[in-house]
């Protein structure tokens, strides 16, 4: 695959980050912006401000970042090889989120929409089973848990 | 001696980081902490472990500065 | 569906829009991320360097503007009932369009990521398909094409 | 008087816009410009029709100051 000069790829280690800011959206789509992309695909997952019935007030998601940079940069790299994708990216925010806030960004790029979106789903769907990041949901009662944790024990 | 460093819901039964002496392996590891905390079973059960910064099985065996990461099922995302 | 009054929900009529100005993606980001959506999926088309095997060097697309717009509102508010989406968007730029540059984005927001990217397919799909908009490819050669036209006849 | 505007490939054959008289229906109009521009006969045959902004079928009756836009396949997005 052939890229223009103009528009410079990213080193493969930008391809994947764990952070406590704000993702920046205008930035990582601009990134994405090669010339050879037709279709850029890009999943923003936001805080939502209810689950199970109750009201979130806001998350803290944590993670176990040395291992979960791995990963996700595995996972990007099986799905660029997979798909011949022109770019990918994977953003996972940690640390205290608002409603609304995104959590997590993936953008894929490629000359067809449909593996563009295929690829984006794959590595959406492969991140959230597989990375070690975890999200504590505190809720407008008072109470907190743990995603995917056994409900009964959790609950504090 | 063994450092290991839990996450998620594990910390509602084991310091987040801790240290254990005479622990072959890390399923010898795992039955130590379900003996001190049953209620982790489950949980435990679910969770992968690494050392090392490195996925392992439960027949990995543990050697002295290993360092032990228990992680609960993810929830990223 | 309830939304937070902190998120106020854009009217109607600005979910579809034609421009022969860049397309914003930050701005029509900013307006998906309501507090009810969980994921939101943006997908970006963009005018590729390279069609049939000839370098590109421009595009320019036109639009019946009054149809193009009634047929592009009618399958976003398909969208919205099909799936009940928090929000939908579509924007198609026409006029002169350079390598890179953004010709259609499509926003699809929903508490579920799959009815999110399933919503978003559906309407890049229909809009090629339906609405009467058309691109005229201009080859680094001299020659240019209208997509999906008989080939033989229309490269002047 | 009917006035006929044209789309994208079709305005290698035909004026961006023109206007007819005694065209009776767009089936009418089709096969007048088929014979003008025989070549376009194809290209007519993929195109779809609309009369004052709605698309209609073939058969619709066309009446004086009606507005005809003739929409070859669409190659957007």
């Amino acid at each position: 695959m052939t890229k223009s000069p103009y528009f410079p790829q990213p080193a493969v280690a930008s391809n994947v980050a764990i952070t406590t800011e704000a993702i920046d959206i205008t930035t990582l789509f601009a990134n994405a912006q090669h010339a050879t992309a037709g279709g850029i695909v890009l999943f923003s997952g936001t805080v939502r401000n209810h689950h199970a019935g109750m009201a979130v007030a806001y998350l803290e998601y944590e993670a176990f970042e040395p291992l979960a940079l791995k990963q996700m940069q595995l996972i990007v790299n099986e799905a660029c090889s997979k798909w011949s994708l022109s770019h990918a990216h994977c953003t996972h925010r940690i640390g205290k989120l608002a409603i609304g806030d995104s959590a997590i960004v993936v953008i894929t790029a490629h000359a067809h929409r449909s593996q563009a979106y295929e690829a984006n789903q794959y590595i959406m769907d492969r991140v959230k089973a597989e990375v070690p990041i975890w999200k504590n949901e505190f809720f407008t009662d008072g109470s907190s848990a743990w995603g995917n944790n056994t409900p009964p024990i959790n609950s504090k | 001696m063994i450092d290991i460093q839990v996450f998620a819901g594990l910390k509602d039964y084991f310091p987040a980081t801790f240290n254990m002496e005479q622990v072959k392996s890390v399923a010898d590891l795992k039955s130590c902490l379900e003996q001190q905390q049953p209620h982790s079973a489950n949980l435990l059960s679910l969770s992968r472990f690494a050392v090392n910064e490195h996925f392992v099985s439960l027949e990995h065996p543990l050697n002295n500065h290993d360092k032990v990461a228990i992680l609960p099922p993810a929830s990223g995302g």
